[in-house]
């Protein structure tokens, strides 16, 4: 098996927050089957803070256990501060990643940004840390 | 747990046998085989011995028969060897698309030193056109490569056909049999070629055994440089123990084949059909009846390889798969892709490499445990819902 | 009848503690190195394990551990896999005169590829001058090997010295220490060399084990093409019983190098002494105090190699000889002629190889055995009757 | 051990006629130590018989056995019977002989016939299967 730790495989056997939420008020999706990976994120919001987050993901185990882990890290966060959620918060709390498997974490984190974005266009609300990055820096970050 | 190991395609253990044949060469006999002494001569002659097994099994001559360490180094050996020695004729390589990386990327290797690369296609079972193998073949035309069975879908291709067909050119024909050598018949006069690979790890003897068979009086450049060993083809001190194993594994090989094939495809037959029956949207990859007899494979769409393959080893089984995510470059499989399967189906790549060992309860233990992992990750992929919104809702 | 191997230079046996860590890699452990399930991981964990152990021994890093299948294939790996990737430097190699042939050929072979290949010179003891290979630096130089220690002449060479001479030049420099790495130290930062091969059957390990020890960070053309094997440095399905038993030979003779090098320095010399005292017109070949710990190489005028190997072998006796004679070429060790002695002395080549099972007995057999041979082979030999007629008549 | 016949193994561990005759009729001296064998050949001739034959051999266990064959072989034979030995016979009384060591059988022959030519010159006589080489042909043939 690829060498996971303990942590990614336990995100990946019971992976939380798995499914779509029919009534998302924002929707990221990110990656390209083509690629190896896809990952959807659905965010539910109340007041300013992530009540709900859910995903989808079509990929290997650790693009399962990232999205996994992050869904995870996001839920009950205020928009901000799930913005400030990286890439490399996301290896660290799995206890590391495989070096051909770190581009998994970016889509983690990408995806959850562009559902917060999602969700901002439709509101015509900005958000402090969205700004400052285009979609295209988004899909491209760090991979 | 129910251990099933079905990744055979990979490796195979070692029979029993073979290891025996072995031990006494990693323990007591461990002279140098070039050496001048009763401990060389000990060893010399086990290795003899070994030549004659293995140029039994593929119907050569002892003599013929170059020991490497790996099949790789066999096709290596053959591409590289074959067209230096030949450069002097021309610079014009032909292979296939499905080609082992050993072959394809050492005739890759040899178009960045000048040589000119020809690489043909196959059709949708993985099957290369003799006519359009002998339609390529040019006037500097020095050596064609197609392989006789290919390890991730299991076709085997019509290496005697394209034989017969290249013949009168005289250009030299090589074939890679690491995955067919010991699992069917192989015989080098039957198909026609001058040079054929294969490795002992496909047919239950050990791992870093290898040979090239070339043709008596071809001249052959070798990889390396050094001793005299392998009639100056292959230098450095013979791993006696691997070849003595290799040579009782081709031994068991030829007496057990009609058995084991029989064996083996009847297995495999019920877990194509188990797969196909229970599982929506799996595809059978490489040709439906000229395939292996130990080799199953299959893309299972919507889903990912890798994920797959844990969920199955969290259940005690083994398999392969050529997804991206299982490559170390994160590229899906060439094989299936030059098939024309989409990079999206080609993700979801299994590969299953039936065994000796295995048994028809194997194969219902797979048909119990696959469809749930597949539904499993299903549910949780974002194509198969938005398939069954479109399909079904 | 005794039987007495003392030609551990040809290849040592294996120690029964590295042929038990091997067992379960042969049998039960035969998953593929690079497969995704637990076979794999065993397997992958196993060759892991074997890499800190080789890498330990000679005080490098295991992510700089190439693991081959052989000596030859190490250096083979080194001479053109490093020339290769340096060859838009410049291209002029420099080896001595009395290289291992995988890597004096290995550079012919590159000079017949166009590059410029200088061979620099030993002296009577069979020693290259540090200042020697320093003046031969030129702009375009691009790789410097000499071997650490020779496998024909127990010569340890002034590895370290040269490392220091040629350091600010950033020329790369490999050495073989394949005859001397798990017999006498070894550390790659001491030596200052970019890379060093080493082999499992020259230190109690398996046949078909070798490795090569590249600086990190080091560019190197793989001798195949294939998979991602070695971090691409080297394709094909791993020997892992063979890497095994390679790591635990390692461990062996890092544990017990001094005890060893006591044990077998005395041996040796007990031997040299005996023949040297015994057989009139013998000479010791090789540097007399900087030579292995287990090597004793002379030449015995008058007489021919193969012919004292046979009588010594009907006398239970395994010893090697650099003679024309005993090799396939029949032409005379080109060490012991780059160190200045005549090819009639050097048809007098014998070479004793001690090993960790010898004991004094074994030194008084060959004492006892040796002088009867020597005489009777004098017996008939037209040059000793010659020589006698002028010198005592 | 090189791959030699029982009967080579026997003519080298037991050599018949080894040594020098002190008052030799003939000698013949061929191959250089440097090339890695030498072989001298003494004969005794009596009448136009080899009355005895003998021989000193620098060399591998094969030059060994071939010396001591071809002097058995030569011993009571007439001259001329005795130039009709030829290297092929003599590899094949040995039970053959590994490739590389063919030239040895050339060498035993070829001392013999050198041996035998310095009687001749000695004694002023030509003998039949003499006169059809040359010198330097002996040195060369076959080899
Ligand atoms: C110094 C040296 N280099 C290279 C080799 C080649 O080793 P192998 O023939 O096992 O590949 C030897 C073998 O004895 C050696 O002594
Ligand atoms: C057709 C084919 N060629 C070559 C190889 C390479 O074999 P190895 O990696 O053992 O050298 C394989 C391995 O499975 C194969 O199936």
């Amino acid at each position: 098996m690829p060498v996971y730790s303990e942590k990614v495989m336990e995100y990946f056997m019971n992976p939380r927050n798995v499914g779509e939420i029919k009534d998302a008020d924002g929707i990221g999706e990110v990656g390209n089957p083509v690629c190896g990976d896809m990952m959807t994120f659905y965010i539910k919001v109340k007041g300013n803070r992530l009540e709900d987050v859910k995903f989808q993901t079509f990929g290997c185990g650790a693009a399962i256990a990232v999205s996994s882990m992050v869904s995870e890290m996001a839920i009950g966060k205020t928009l901000e501060e799930a913005l400030t959620i990286t890439p490399s918060m996301v290896a660290q709390e799995l206890e590391g990643l495989p070096k051909n498997k770190f581009h998994c974490s970016n889509l983690g984190a990408q995806a959850l940004r562009k559902a917060i974005r999602d969700y901002a266009n439709k509101k015509g609300i900005k958000i402090k840390g969205l700004e400052e990055k285009g979609e295209e820096d988004e899909e491209g970050e760090e991979s | 747990m129910r251990k099933v190991y079905l990744d055979n395609v990979a490796t195979t253990p070692i029979l029993l046998e073979a290891v025996e044949v072995m031990l006494p060469y990693l323990r007591e006999v461990y002279g140098n085989p070039q050496s001048l002494h009763s401990w060389g001569d000990e060893a010399r002659e086990a290795i003899d011995i070994a030549r004659e097994q293995v140029a039994a099994l593929i119907a050569g001559n002892p003599e013929e028969i170059v020991f490497t360490s790996s099949g790789s180094e066999a096709n290596n050996l053959a591409i590289k060897g074959l067209a230096q020695a030949q450069a002097g004729k021309g610079k014009h390589i032909i292979v296939s698309a499905v080609e082992h990386f050993s072959v394809l990327h050492a005739a890759r290797t040899l178009e960045k030193a000048g040589f000119e690369l020809t690489i043909v296609p196959v059709d949708k079972y993985g099957l290369t056109d003799p006519d359009e193998v002998a339609k390529n073949i040019r006037k500097d035309t020095i050596l064609v490569s197609i392989m006789h069975a290919n390890g991730e879908v299991g076709t085997i291709q019509p290496v005697a056909e394209i034989g017969m067909k290249i013949k009168e050119t005289g250009v030299l024909f090589h074939t890679d049999a690491i995955a067919s050598t010991g699992n069917i018949g192989v015989d080098v006069k039957g198909l026609g070629v001058d040079a054929l690979s294969l490795a002992g790890n496909q047919f239950y003897g050990p791992k870093g055994s290898g040979a090239l068979w070339v043709r008596k009086g071809l001249r052959l450049i070798p990889l390396m440089d050094g001793g005299v060993q392998e009639g100056g083809r292959r230098p450095g001190t013979e791993n006696v123990p691997a070849i003595v194993g290799l040579g009782k594994a081709a031994e068991l090989a030829q007496r057990d084949m009609p058995s084991r094939m029989e064996k083996l495809s009847h297995l495999r037959d019920k877990l194509i059909d188990g797969i196909l029956t229970t599982i929506d949207h799996a595809l059978l990859t490489g040709h439906p009846s000229q395939r292996l007899p130990h080799h199953a494979s299959f893309c299972i769409e919507f889903i990912e390889g890798e994920a797959m393959l844990m969920l199955l080893n969290s259940q005690g089984i083994a398999v392969s798969s050529g997804s991206a995510c299982t490559s170390q470059a994160l590229k899906a499989s060439h094989v299936l892709i030059a098939m024309g399967i989409s990079h999206e189906i080609a993700q979801g790549s299994l590969l299953f490499g039936l065994g000796v060992d295995n048994n028809e309860g194997d194969i219902d233990y797979v048909i119990e445990k696959l469809p749930p992992i597949v539904s499993k990750l299903r549910q949780m992929s974002p194509l198969y819902a938005r398939f069954m919104k479109e399909h079904r809702g």
